[in-house]
């Protein structure tokens, strides 16, 4: 396939991201990659199940937590999850335009659920002098929920990153794997949350 | 465009074009130079441990320097010896192996391997900085938590990045694997050493990031005052442990896997017959990588995990004895019958054999639950691994490198000296490490620093040191080998071994499009098969036709000169916060690469049919 | 390639095919909106059983199952490789996690 | 279990393979020459093991041998093409099912033997002993629950019976290691205690080893275990307990020498039955098999010892310089006259 073909093709075929080989590389690639990240967020939870009980003062998941922030948090990825494949919808039907509407809707709503959890780091901190080094808990609360935070950032600045560079050139075969592998990613984002929210926030209340 | 570059100046033009290049052959000559450089600084740092070993009481080197050297020595071999060299050799063979013209993210493979180096580079600085880590290759929390001075800084961003592209490596190959194979190279047509390394980047795919974890907890720790192991505050030291070896056993089977890919191809190769039992060997290469997994906790017998656990994990491991043995008999039946030429590296495969077996047989042993009370920690543990990882890597490395290094660099080793290498170190290699497993029965533990007069030790550990010598004497004659033959041997047929697989139907080293034309493979072994069909080389799958290759870049060197950078002020920023801005300025060289990576189209170019070398490539 | 030239009604199936995806996918959101609702709704309202937590569990396991098979797309075809990949990576790390609640600390 | 292994044993590979390798290592030091429980129920495993290994090895070296041999090129006959087998079904089913048999025979007695070394089930019986033991860099200490009894280094116990052992480090990880009586044990710091059990069958003094890194000293982490018969531990016992740690010495020397003890060391090191303090307890100093567990106890290195301490211990946590080497001399006559008890590493059978 000639340059040309990639960069300006005179149709889109059925499935964007996979009809050029490095598409289909990109695309197997970053599924693999996310089987690792399965790993890696794995051992996260369970350093911080190992140790959601290594609590100093009184300073416990069932004191600090409160669920209605997070269920906002939740509802606003839940929702971003929803937008950002209702961009590769668009993306199918390579309607360029309605794609990065809905791309812009996630990274808003992204931007929320970032800006809620800054200040849910923030209460604790102020609020509880519930730290990073208070205790073993709170190392594994900061690095586990951290962690994800960091992905969201990630996420946002990538698929920011994608849509100010395409903005004006369109659909093509070279980026359409791009923004399918940043839904992926956004994706994988939403399937962890619910984990944490499960897991840190909902059976920490539990007890 | 990159040879074009090279073609008109002179060293500096080359260096740039190492620099910069994405091409996987080039690729794997910087891993194994790097690789086979930390080898050497292993090996010294290995010569210096059995010195200080070599009498009772010795004093050649103070305690403390020699827990930074067998730390080092560990680390270095594990982390930038043996890997590197085993992604020198996936770089060199597996493309061309299943007919491809690259990798699948020529990219990131040089991006990996710019990490790989960059981490190596970083953790050995730490020689120079007031002192290089000491808690050992695994790193025990809480030694590794309260150990003072920087060293152990140096191991969590060195490993840290070093690990990083590994991990991209891996994702490099598993892709290239799945999705660049010839037409008609099906999963159960590829070479076994292809296979291997498959198996091989799944379990770097799965282990790392739990390495990955382990460093951030462990630099949250040093670096940033968290409490996951810090007894006080709660934490526990034991999430290291299994951290660390949750990674740290597949780890062993990641080194020694494609090792076994190797061999096979070797024996066949050289025994003039295809390989016994193929589908038993590829079935087995994946059982091991599969059991693998769940047999991480016997390195921790005797952590306290109880009878249960304990047990569960004792016959998970012996299991792995099973798919391995299947591989050592299918090995020694494609000899049987066969037409066996001792080239070198046929010894070094041969020697292989009974060496891995005793390796493989200390190893069910030590996986014996009760019995690991008295081997754990003593130099039983350490016999028992040389003898896989030196019995089996590091003579798979040898036996590789002189199979590939036509391919590689386009002479075949000197055959006498490479023979002469072969026998003090094979040699020398049982009697370092034979003994070893008495003297830790009889009461050495390891990671002694020395042992007292008295207790029986002396002559072992003399006959170990003497052997250590030997090796010296092996190595240093191999790379007389490397200088004699680059400046003497004549330049090499593309097929010198009368081989089986794609690699060898095309020049001595191959144009860097690799193939002119995408070969059709009509079976394992498809060289083979055309061959004893009386044709010269691969049929062509595709006509003759512009060829897309990828641009070079020298963004994977900056990005990871920029994580480089951003690990001194990670280390640093504890004694000052003027520190903070080493982590500015690396991270936004890194992310300023990243962005400029995402923004540049980078589409590659394309080879005209016409500049293209006449025929399928046969020569 | 053969995309050259899509003849339109072929375009035009394509396009009735994305509808009715779009479709499931809406029907796997509001499930997830649901299974969360109820996932919080039993701990605020504290039905406090000896169930809650495996339930709860539950819940999210079967989120992320719509979230990979409908939203991932992991249930269309030529998803094999990603899909061995990813339970490759769920079942180590299930392995790790169960290490962590059980023998970590005695 | 045991009457399975005598059988085993009594298998002639087995028994010559025992005696061969029995040959290895010093007394009371290596794990091939059990005299203890523990020790023995492991080297008969051990050698259940290497029974199973040698015949496999033995196998795969014959088909080795053969092969190398018989095919091997021979001159002249470069260009043979062998035959291109693809494999055999009732081989690969051969050498995956008696490996399976073979790895079935080690795995029953290795589950048991974890199991049986597991077993603490005696140790709430009311004469049962149990010590508890934390590692220090570099040192250990010894705790006799509920007998008030605390050592340091040198630890008694009575042969014949089993000691308990509970486990724990006060900083890094190290590990209890006593080859010739039994496997060993890590200790953790934190809320992770380990236990063990030892049993010794003769009286001795059996050597031990930290066997985790656990800083620049490691390697010099020693320690002793003292077996004597339960008669001579009932003494050991009462005269422990009964130590007057204020009790004067004969020569002027060691009175000064008790005096500046008080002064300088006090805040870490106790003699008599106060709890572990920073340093080890040196009751019963006088009788101590090493000095810090390494050295020949004489004077001469013990004050040494006291004044450059961390030359001979890199790492030591104990303060250098802290006296004079005067004073130091002082100290030691005072040391080493601390006899606490008539029962002594000599009545154990032995003097080292
Ligand atoms: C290439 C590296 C490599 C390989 C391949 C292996 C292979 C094996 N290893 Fe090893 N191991 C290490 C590298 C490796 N190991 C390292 C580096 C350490 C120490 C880490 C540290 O603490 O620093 C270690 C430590 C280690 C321990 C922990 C010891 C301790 O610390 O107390 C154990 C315990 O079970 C173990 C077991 C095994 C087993 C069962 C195999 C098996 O895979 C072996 C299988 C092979 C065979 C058995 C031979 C061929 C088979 C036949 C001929 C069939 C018939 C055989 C039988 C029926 C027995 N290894
Ligand atoms: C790939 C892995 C690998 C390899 C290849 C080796 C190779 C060797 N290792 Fe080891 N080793 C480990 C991995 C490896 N090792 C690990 C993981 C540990 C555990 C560390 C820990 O406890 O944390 C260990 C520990 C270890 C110990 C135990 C230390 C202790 O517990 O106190 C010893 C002791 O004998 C030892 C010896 C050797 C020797 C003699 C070699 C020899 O085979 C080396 C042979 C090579 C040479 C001798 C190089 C020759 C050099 C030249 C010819 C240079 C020429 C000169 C110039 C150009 C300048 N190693
Ligand atoms: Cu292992």
């Amino acid at each position: 396939m000639s340059h040309e073909d990639v960069l300006n093709p005179k149709e889109m075929p059925r499935e964007p991201e996979k009809a050029t080989l490095e598409g289909r590389n990109k695309f197997i690639g970053f599924w693999f990659f996310l089987g690792g990240e399965t790993v890696l967020f794995a051992s996260l939870f369970g350093t911080y199940l190992a140790l959601n009980e290594s609590t100093v003062g009184e300073n416990t998941p069932e004191h600090l937590f409160g669920l209605d922030l997070v269920f906002i948090m939740t509802m606003l990825l839940l929702t971003s999850s929803l937008t950002s494949v209702y961009a590769i919808y668009h993306m199918k039907n390579n309607d360029f335009g309605r794609m990065l509407t809905w791309l812009f809707i996630t990274v808003v709503l992204g931007l929320g659920f970032l800006g809620c959890e800054l200040y849910e780091f923030h209460h604790y901190i102020t609020e509880y002098e519930f730290t990073f080094r208070s205790s073993a808990f709170g190392s594994a609360f900061y690095t586990l929920v951290g962690f994800h935070g960091g992905h969201v950032l990630f996420g946002l600045l990538w698929i920011t990153t994608l849509m100010i560079r395409n903005s004006k050139r369109g659909l093509n075969l070279y980026n359409a794997p791009k923004f399918y592998i940043a839904s992926l990613y956004w994706h994988f984002i939403d399937v962890v949350w619910v984990f944490i929210f499960t897991v840190v926030y909902l059976m920490g209340k539990v007890g | 465009m990159s040879t074009a570059v090279a073609q008109k100046g002179g060293l500096g033009a080359a260096i740039w074009d190492y620099l910069t290049t994405v091409d996987h052959k080039k690729i794997a000559h910087l891993y194994l130079v790097s690789g086979g450089f930390f080898f050497l600084m292993g090996g010294i740092e290995a010569m210096i441990i059995r010195i200080q070993l070599i009498k009772p009481d010795n004093n050649f080197i103070a305690a403390g320097l020699y827990n930074e050297m067998l730390t080092m020595h560990g680390t270095t071999m594990i982390f930038l010896a043996a890997m590197p060299i085993i992604f020198a050799l996936m770089n060199a063979a597996v493309p061309l192996q299943i007919g491809a013209r690259d990798v699948a993210f020529p990219f990131l493979n040089s991006l990996g391997f710019w990490l790989f180096f960059f981490g190596g580079v970083l953790l050995n600085i730490s020689w120079f900085t007031g002192g290089a880590p000491d808690a050992g290759w695994t790193n025990y929390a809480p030694l590794s938590t309260t150990s003072p001075g920087h060293g152990v800084d140096y191991y969590t961003i060195g490993l840290q990045i070093a690990g990083a592209g590994t991990l991209i490596g891996g994702i490099n190959f598993l892709v290239t694997i799945v999705n660049m194979r010839a037409p008609g190279m099906s999963y159960m047509r590829m070479p076994l050493f292809t296979w291997a390394s498959f198996v091989t980047s799944t379990l770097i795919l799965f282990a790392f990031p739990a390495l990955t974890v382990g460093l951030f907890l462990m630099m949250f720790d040093r670096m940033f005052d968290a409490a996951f192991f810090d007894v006080a505050q709660g934490g526990n030291v034991i999430i290291w442990e299994h951290l660390f070896w949750i990674f740290g056993h597949p780890e062993v089977y990641i080194l020694i896997l494609p090792l076994f890919g190797a061999f096979s191809d070797i024996f066949s190769t050289f025994s003039k017959k295809r390989l016994f039992g193929y589908s038993a060997m590829v079935f087995a290469t994946v059982l091991i990588g599969f059991l693998g997994f769940m047999v991480w906790a016997h390195h921790m017998f005797t952590v306290g995990m109880g009878p249960i656990a304990n047990s569960i994990f004792a016959v998970a491991t012996m299991a792995i004895a099973v798919p391995t043995g299947i591989k050592i008999f299918n090995w020694l039946f494609t000899m049987w019958g066969g037409n066996i030429k001792m080239t070198s590296a046929m010894l070094w495969s041969v020697a292989f054999i009974p060496s891995f077996t005793i390796g493989g047989m200390t190893g069910v042993m030590l996986a014996a639950a009760a019995a690991d009370y008295q081997y754990h920690d003593t130099y039983f543990v350490v016999g028992h691994f040389h003898y896989v990882i030196v019995g089996g890597v590091v003579f798979g490395a040898f036996a590789s490198i002189h199979y590939w290094w036509p391919k590689m660099f386009g002479k075949v080793l000197n055959e006498k000296l490479g023979k002469l290498a072969f026998w003090p170190f094979f040699v020398g290699f049982h009697l370092t490490f034979f003994i070893q497993h008495f003297l830790g029965l009889m009461g050495m533990p390891r990671r002694y620093w020395t042992f007292h007069e008295g207790l029986g030790l002396d002559t072992g550990n003399l006959i170990s040191s003497i052997g250590a010598f030997l090796m010296f004497i092996g190595t240093f004659i191999f790379l007389i080998n490397v200088i004699y033959t680059s400046v003497k041997e004549p330049k090499a047929s593309g097929d010198p071994w009368d081989g089986r697989t794609l690699e060898w139907s095309i020049s001595s080293p191959p144009p860097h499009y690799n193939f002119a034309q995408t070969p059709l493979v009509r079976g394992l072994d498809p060289l083979w098969i055309e061959k004893t069909e009386g044709k010269k080389g691969m049929t062509p799958a595709e006509p003759l036709g512009d060829i897309h290759m990828p641009n070079p870049s020298i963004l994977p060197f900056v990005m990871s000169l920029g994580f480089f950078i951003a690990g001194f002020g990670f280390i640093y920023q504890t004694e000052s916060k003027s520190f903070l801005a080493l982590i500015f300025i690396g991270m936004g060289i890194s992310l300023g690469s990243m962005l400029t990576r995402s923004l540049k189209d980078d589409i590659g170019h394309h080879i005209h049919k016409e500049d293209l070398k006449e025929g399928a490539g046969s020569e | 390639m053969e995309h050259r030239s899509v003849p339109s009604q072929r375009r035009e199936y394509e396009r009735t095919q994305h509808k009715q995806e779009m479709i499931q996918h809406v029907i796997s959101f509001v499930l997830m909106i649901l299974f969360t609702l109820v996932a919080f709704g039993m701990v605020v309202f504290d039905v406090n059983s000896y169930f809650i937590i495996p339930t709860l569990l539950l819940l999210a396991v079967v989120q992320v199952i719509f979230q990979l098979y409908y939203f991932m797309h992991l249930k269309n075809k030529g998803h094999d490789m990603p899909a061995m990949m990813i339970f490759g990576g769920v079942a180590v790390g299930a392995l790790t996690i169960i290490t962590f609640t059980s023998i970590i600390w005695w | 279990m045991r009457g399975w292994m005598v059988r085993f044993r009594s298998l002639i590979v087995f028994g010559a393979l025992a005696f061969v390798l029995s040959g290895c290592g010093v007394e009371n030091v290596s794990a091939l020459k059990p005299k203890g429980y523990s020790a023995e129920l492991l080297f008969d495993l051990m050698m259940i093991s290497i029974a199973i290994m040698l015949f496999v090895f033995v196998i795969v070296m014959a088909i080795y041998a053969f092969v190398l041999v018989r095919y091997r090129q021979k001159k002249g006959q470069e260009d043979m093409i062998p035959k291109q087998t693809e494999g055999n079904k009732a081989l690969e089913v051969i050498w995956t099912v008696i490996p399976i048999l073979l790895l079935l025979v080690l795995a029953v007695p290795t589950v048991q033997a974890t199991f049986n070394l597991a077993d603490q089930s005696k140790q709430d019986d009311k004469d049962a002993l149990t010590i508890e033991v934390t590692g220090n860099q570099y040192w250990w200490h010894f705790n006799y629950a509920d007998q008030e009894i605390a050592t340091s280094q040198d630890l008694y116990i009575p042969t014949g019976k089993r000691v308990y052992l509970n486990m724990k480090s006060s900083d890094v990880i190290h590990s209890f290691w006593l080859p010739a009586i039994a496997g060993k044990m890590d200790t953790n710091p934190g809320d992770n205690m380990n236990t063990m059990y030892l049993e010794a069958y003769e009286e001795g003094v059996y050597t031990g080893h930290c066997a985790e890194l656990c800083g620049p000293s490691h390697s010099l982490m020693d320690f002793r275990v003292i077996a004597v018969s339960p008669e001579k531990f009932d003494q050991w016992k009462k005269d422990m307990k009964n130590v007057d740690a204020e009790a004067k010495p004969e020569t002027t020397s060691a009175q000064e020498g008790q005096k500046l003890f008080k002064e300088n060391c006090m805040s870490c090191h106790a003699i008599g039955n106060s709890a572990a303090g920073v340093g080890p307890n040196l009751t019963n100093f006088g009788n101590r098999t090493k000095i810090a567990g390494i050295l020949e106890p004489t004077k001469e290195n013990l004050v040494d010892w006291i004044v450059n301490n961390n030359e001979i211990k890199p790492g030591n946590k104990m303060p250098m310089n802290l006296v004079s080497e005067e004073e130091a001399g002082k100290i030691a006559d005072y040391l080493l006259q601390l006899k606490h008890s008539e029962v002594t590493p000599e009545s154990a059978g032995e003097g080292s």
